[in-house]
């Protein structure tokens, strides 16, 4: 099993790269996710990991790029909910790469 | 466009058939399988009196010692293959 | 993915007993992440599925109306339920966990005959 | 014409993939096309190595396996079902770290998607199940 460590504590990643323990996730432990991805987390960025985690509060599972979309759309705006937005945010694929640095499981439905 | 509609379970499963049923139309067919050809006994077929075309698949009906069901047409796997092909879609109950 | 088929995908089991619910769930929102139109038809018990407050955590299993309440957010939107259903359960549409369209028991073969696919589970 | 075959139960408990075999072969004997054969639900178990039936007792994976072969099938065990009841190859079973793999060769592990890919691709959809 591969691990992070933030601030000396070691944390547990499924072997593709999720956290294993939801409750352990904090802003610098989603940082330190984020930084193995070579993303820098911004303001933009954290509010969309906001809705993320929302999402899964409510629905229970992490959502595929469409209704990330929507859920996006419906809390940021039109304009944060285009896929190409959240593209440029979290490149390649980004409901599997946002939910890896949100803390939450692999999605299931994704392409 | 005719629907064809399989149905595996027998008599003890009623609601399987009477789902089956209320979503038949006047044209489609419906091919009793596996514990499906249960229904072909003289017995239950009355149920059936507001099917127009009713089909046992002929293995069923063999393996399972049902000889006497002179009232419904046996079809063999070929034929159950047909019968995919004569409909527009197929609608599995079960 | 360019082609469009109808799909239709038909329910018939209460929740939680067995697996039938989630799996089918599971199927509309692959259909949905692949951009294909879909309705989901409960049939018989399947009506179970959506009376509200499920507590399957007393039972170990993950909240079937959470999978429900996402449906909307897959713009999957046509869930139909034919009334008779409703009454054999003595259930109204108001107890129910998401908005569903009521249909009536003769509308059932046209409702067949306009899809392309018909899964049932 | 175009098949894809859904087999939503698991062989020997329940008939279904036996007809879906006899089908499977039916249709391939009159010339169509067998896109796919998509197991799910219970039908996973349609694709473990694992199964060991008595001699005079047919072998439903086995089956399946020479029906693919034969015809160059593409036979597919939805992973996310398949994981949940033991059904796993090589690589899943490291990924959930398991002591060992059981899917047969002849299958694959793929997502709910190859079973809505197969629809589009197909004239006819026919489900067993049970």
């Amino acid at each position: 099993m591969p691990y992070i460590e933030v601030q000396g504590v070691l944390h547990e990643l499924d072997s593709d790269g999720y956290l294993v323990d939801a409750a352990a996730w904090t802003l610098d432990v989603a940082q330190a996710i984020a930084t193995q991805e070579s993303i820098t987390l911004t303001p933009e960025h954290y509010e969309v990991l906001d809705v993320l985690r929302q999402f899964y509060q409510v629905y229970e599972h992490s959502p595929a790029m469409r209704p990330l979309c929507k859920a996006v759309s419906l809390a940021l705006g039109p304009d944060k909910g285009k896929s190409i937005y959240l593209m440029q945010l979290f490149p390649g694929s980004p409901a599997k790469r946002a939910a890896r640095i949100a803390g939450l499981p692999r999605p299931d439905n994704c392409l | 466009m005719p629907t064809l509609h399989t149905l595996n379970r027998g008599p003890s499963h009623a609601s399987c058939l009477e789902e089956c049923l209320s979503t038949m139309a006047n044209d489609d067919t419906l091919l009793l399988i596996e514990d499906g050809v249960y229904w072909a006994l003289p017995s239950h077929i009355s149920v059936l009196n507001d099917v127009s075309h009713i089909r046992a698949l002929k293995a069923d009906v063999l393996a399972r010692g049902l000889h006497q069901l002179s009232g419904t047409e046996l079809v063999d796997d070929d034929g159950f293959v047909g019968l995919c092909t004569q409909h527009d879609r197929v609608v599995s109950w079960f | 993915m360019s082609i469009n088929k109808r799909f239709l995908l038909i329910s018939r089991s209460a929740p939680y007993g067995t697996s039938a619910a989630r799996e089918m769930l599971d199927i509309a929102l692959t259909c949905s992440v692949f951009e294909q139109p879909v309705t989901l038809l409960l049939l018989g018990d399947a009506v179970l599925q959506l009376i509200r407050d499920h507590r399957p955590d007393e039972v170990s299993q993950k909240n079937l109306n959470a999978l429900q309440a996402s449906l909307a957010m897959y713009d999957i939107d046509r869930i139909l339920i034919p009334e008779t259903a409703l009454q054999k359960h003595g259930l109204s549409t108001d107890q129910l966990s998401i908005p569903i369209e009521l249909i009536n028991a003769e509308q059932l073969p046209a409702l067949i005959a306009e899809h392309d696919i018909v899964i049932t589970i | 014409m175009i098949f894809t075959l859904i087999v939503q139960a698991s062989p020997y408990q329940h008939q279904a993939p036996e007809t879906a075999l006899r089908f499977a072969k039916a249709l391939l004997r009159q010339g169509h096309t067998l896109h796919r054969i998509f197991f799910y639900r219970d039908g996973v178990h349609n694709g473990s190595a694992l199964v060991s039936s008595p001699r005079d007792e047919q072998n439903l994976p086995e089956q399946w396996q020479a029906l693919a072969e034969e015809h160059d099938l593409d036979i597919v065990v939805c992973i996310a079902a398949a994981i949940r009841r033991g059904v796993l190859d090589a690589t899943e079973a490291k990924r959930y770290e398991r002591r060992g793999d059981n899917l047969h060769s002849a299958f694959e592990l793929s997502g709910l998607g190859q079973l809505v890919e197969a629809s589009l691709a197909s004239d006819r959809v026919i489900t067993f199940g049970g």
